[in-house]
């Protein structure tokens, strides 16, 4: 098998001009994973800037609501930026150092990729441009006052949708241009390997800590662990320590949109493969495999791709991946405001949403949720709903 | 074949013309009468590019030519029999050149296998990568050549393995950025190409940002051909597109010629 | 002395009405404060609902900034709903339960103490009321929101100057009213006794992990612990475990408003003995003691009061009080998020300030800012000025 | 004295007749007329509210007479001299109630020199708890006499406790709420008063609440004197303000009267 696939999925399918900086972070990740400075200097600012280890909670009032299994979330929400993103840029950041680069560009949707990226380029004073589609500026202007605060370059992209897919074409743009001297921190676990690979094992310290929890806090391993997919990283940190072990299910959440009759942003569920930004995967697209225009009530699930690693699981039947409509999610960001007093992102709800299916589960089992972060970017947008 | 046309050219010390143009920009009728026109103007190897939504290596122009063909309803069977139209009048060789997700659907061997029964003589995929030799073997199983592209960044070991593969030709990037960008250190160009041909005999066709005589002059003994994009795909925007590609290719031609 | 007083400071000083609560409150609070039951209960709340303990992070590019001493953050801005005033409900609202109340009122300012009830309301099944002004709704709608969407229900107060201190007025009628079956829960260390001594207590979970965590990080207690005051409990929660070590400086912050030729917030700094919402303590009030209107950049720290344990601390001279300038807060707020990446509340944004007067302390001491809180609530004021 | 007053009532079966005002409210003069014409009507204690910004007892109706008699210009050495001058025409018993911020400025001690030189009887501070016996020392070191609060929350322990400071009368307090609320239980009222009396010799009077001659008919047996407070305040914001207050109070002191 080549090189960063994932079965039939993966790759490095970019132009040329990048090959030599895929290369050269491929060549100094693999070098550096395993590097004890690099881990402790990661270590430092995952526990001491970040916050981590994030708790695992036991969600009693909605074990109760549901009547089902035990539940539990994973509070990636109490990250500092307020979502799992920061676990990836971080380390990506202290890679872009030792690449000896000193300026960092990054897509954003949300504008919470942004955020993150930008508040690690301002704690390690890397340079820091982020592209953003104008339609998202306009609908998350506080996230970009934010990158700016932070005292990063936010570039508007006008082309396309201007939204998250075509932030991440002209950030491709600008890497070509810039590649000997800048590093892209893409957002998630999609794009050319390695970045699929770095960005999970980024990621993954939130499931590492799980498993670690699980045993502390009900002596076995979850018996299945809910994750919200759109890039899919959030996920792939949580289930990656898990993969081997087979009696732990693995299910994510995609995107359903507005109902079935209309394109959401579930790529596993409604799409097929093929190749966009980088990689082999399952992405929407029509018969002529142009990418459609996808839509969800959550900015950051809102993307016609995801990672192969995902599209790989769900290939071999490792994972499920369930589909949840934005009515659902937007039942259940409410639910788990009132049952439990956190207020979670409208992405995170969708996986949250999924717990009304579990109904029938065993009381004696332990589910666990990722939350993958909290809802304060989301709350203008439900407001104005 | 490509490859013979190139390999004649450097036998007769000349530089080849490849335009590009995106299909059906910036409608059906004047692409067609683009086609025609660069045929007849001598085109050793036209590129057509296969319009995609996420062209990430193309510039501002060709984006939006590339978005505003599919939105004028771009589908690749019709535009395949367009080009069996056009290879019944001309047998200027021409490649299809695009992003990886067009050519995958329903699946390669099924785009290649029309495309060649359509009359395209070969494929430049800019995303894909060399390691890919499966898809070169079945693109080169239906009878169609491939080109490979390099970039100022690649390396040796990438060139070679990316030879390996037995392209036709090279395409050598002359500058990190995207198509039409404004950056060419000319010298540089020069070098690399210099260095180039010292690794491989595959003939070399140049192109990204070049737009002027100048250009040309500066190029053309380092390279077996050289391809006018962007500037080209701005003529066509023009209110009369023909005249003003031809007015602007004009010289350019010239300089070619000019021994 | 007589009881709840911090030298000629506290007190009871409240309609009779309200008398047998506060005895029942001081009667239940002092027998549970050393329950293990309760203290248990309490701290998995805070380990695994809040995200205790918060890290202590070194401000490395600060520090180099200033040029004098190691400047430490001590990060209450994770803590769930983004600030300290969390560990002050948390523990209240469990007193609640304890007192069998099953209904909760609070008063907000800026929200977030409003928040941070409705949050802890949801998760213990409480019914919550939050009283808040008028004017303070219209310009904090996000919290306002947040506060629904949590489940509980906001007053609006348009009495007097519609903002914090008519909130607090009307929560006190709320609770007279409603006394037997509602605990109001004060947000922040000022009020009648118990409530000084109680939201002291609660938030000194932050000061004793301080404690911990220097001497686990250098070895050593810190020389200076540096809070910003509005009632003052985050700055009671940090300075209370340092209060007998008396070589470590103790430095709160007022908010100085506008300009020295204005009135600030400054109740220490700028004004006189008085009686204000149930204590004597520093107020700003004019000759004939009628209370004046304050103004301050952050709405957490416009407050013409104080709590009457700092009243006492000035007046003994254990510890500081100084007074920051609105634009001093808020070129540190840019500061800090450059510099760090971390976006203060502009609460915090006054302490922080200060650091600027102690480029002049030897290199090896250690002064710790308390990281109050996140600056989230305060992007859209920011933003508009 | 104010206690004196109250023991005759007692011991001719009496009820007296308390009302209460916000100092210069709706203004001055209407104020000082309402005050006159309030010690004709024979009122036994009149009750005078020293505004104040943060009135954290009062409902609606009182808060607002205190705003808008600050927002006046509401001075307290000014007022004074206007007591002075109405304790010159009058002899009825005057308290000053309101809130301890009021009093302690400059000092309590100069506060309550300063009121007893201007003729008030006594203070009733709200939220002024027994704990504070050395203000209440103070306060009848200067040959004032104070009021206690009782409530219905009072635990036994905490009424005696008052009782040791030693107050010349008890008000009770009608209901959990503030001033001028609407949740009067009779019957609960009747029967705390009827334990307060078993607990103390101390008269007590009665408000909170209390707007009609039901309210007379019902408490007056059980009570030394009544308080009318938000109603009366609300006449004063009518029209004929005056003309007002005594049509509402006819028939409240036909009540009071008709043993
Ligand atoms: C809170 C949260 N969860 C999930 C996602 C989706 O990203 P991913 O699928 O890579 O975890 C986002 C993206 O913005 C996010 O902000
Ligand atoms: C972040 C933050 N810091 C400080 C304060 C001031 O409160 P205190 O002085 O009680 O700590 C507030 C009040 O809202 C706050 O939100």
């Amino acid at each position: 098998m080549n090189k960063g696939y994932y079965g039939k999925f993966g790759g490095i399918f970019i132009p040329e001009t990048l090959s030599f900086a895929l290369r050269e972070l491929d060549t100094l990740y693999q070098d550096i994973k395993n590097d004890t400075t690099f881990n402790n200097e990661l270590q430092d600012i995952y526990i001491h800037y970040v916050g981590r280890p994030s708790p695992l909670y036991f969600a009693e009032k909605y074990t109760e609501n549901i009547g089902g299994p035990k539940i539990w979330f994973k509070r990636e929400d109490l990250n500092h930026t307020g979502a799992h993103k920061i676990n990836n840029t971080v380390g990506q950041a202290l890679l872009a150092k030792k690449l000896g680069k000193k300026r960092i560009i990054a897509e954003t949707g949300a504008g919470q990729h942004g955020v993150a990226t930008a508040t690690i380029c301002a704690k390690l004073g890397l340079e820091c441009v982020i592209y953003m589609g104008e339609t998202d500026i306009q609908r998350q202007e506080l996230n970009v006052f934010k990158i700016n605060t932070l005292g990063a370059k936010v570039v508007p992209v006008s082309s396309g949708t201007a939204t998250l897919k075509d932030a991440l074409n002209e950030s491709i743009r600008d890497w070509v241009t810039n590649v000997e001297n800048t590093h892209y921190i893409i957002g998630s676990v999609t794009g050319p390997h390695p970045y699929p690979e770095i960005v999970r094992d980024f990621n993954s310290i939130s499931g590492k800590e799980l498993k670690d929890q699980s045993i502390e806090r009900f002596e076995k391993l979850p018996d299945m662990v809910i994750a919200c997919v759109g890039g899919g990283s959030n996920a792939m940190g949580v289930f990656a320590p898990f993969v081997d072990d087979l009696n732990v299910e693995l299910v994510g959440i995609e995107a359903g949109g507005v109902s079935d009759s209309d394109i959401g942003s579930a790529s596993i569920n409604d799409g097929s493969i093929g190749v966009l930004h980088g990689a082999k995967t399952m992405i929407l697209q029509n018969n002529s495999g142009e990418i459609l225009e996808t839509s969800s009530i959550s900015a950051g699930l809102d993307y016609p791709g995801v990672g192969p690693e995902h599209a790989y699981l769900a290939d071999i039947d490792r994972a499920k991946y369930k589909k949840v409509f934005d009515s659902q999610a937007l039942d259940a960001f409410y639910k788990v405001s009132r049952l439990e007093g956190i207020i979670p992102a409208l992405e995170t709800a969708h996986a949250i949403a999924y717990l009304e299916e579990l109904s029938d589960i065993n009381k004696d089992k332990n589910v666990v949720v990722n939350m993958s972060g909290r809802g304060d970017k989301d709350l203008y947008s439900v407001m104005s709903l | 074949m490509i490859s013979e046309r190139f390999k004649e050219l450097r036998k007769h010390n000349l530089t080849g013309f490849v335009p590009y143009l995106v299909a059906n920009y910036p409608n059906k009728d004047i692409f067609d009468e683009a086609l025609a026109a660069l045929s007849n103007m001598g085109a050793d190897l036209i590129e057509i590019g296969i319009p995609f939504t996420d062209p990430i290596a193309e510039g501002k122009t060709i984006e939006s030519a590339h978005h505003a063909s599919l939105k004028n309803g771009f589908n690749l069977t019709n535009f395949l029999n367009q080009i069996k139209n056009f290879k019944n009048r001309f047998d200027t060789h021409i490649v299809a050149m695009g992003y990886a997700n067009s050519f995958l659907n329903p699946s390669i061997e099924e785009v290649s296998q029309k495309s060649r029964e359509a009359g395209f003589d070969g494929f430049l995929i800019v995303d894909m990568p060399y390691e890919e030799t499966d898809t070169f073997k079945l693109i080169k199983g239906r009878d169609l050549e491939f080109i490979q592209l390099v970039a100022p960044t690649s390396t040796q070991e990438n060139i070679e393995r990316g030879l390996s593969n037995n392209p036709s030709l090279i395409y050598y990037i002359t500058q990190r950025g995207v198509t039409g960008a404004n950056n060419l250190d000319l010298t540089e160009v020069q070098n690399n190409l210099k260095d180039l041909q010292k690794i491989t005999n595959v003939p070399i066709i140049t192109g990204f940002g070049i737009k002027s005589s100048e250009h040309i002059k500066a190029f053309k003994d380092y390279t077996d051909g050289i391809v006018i994009g962007s500037a080209l795909i701005e003529c066509l925007a023009n209110s009369n597109p023909i005249k003003s590609m031809k007015d602007f290719l004009a010289p350019i031609l010239e300089e070619l010629k000019n021994e």
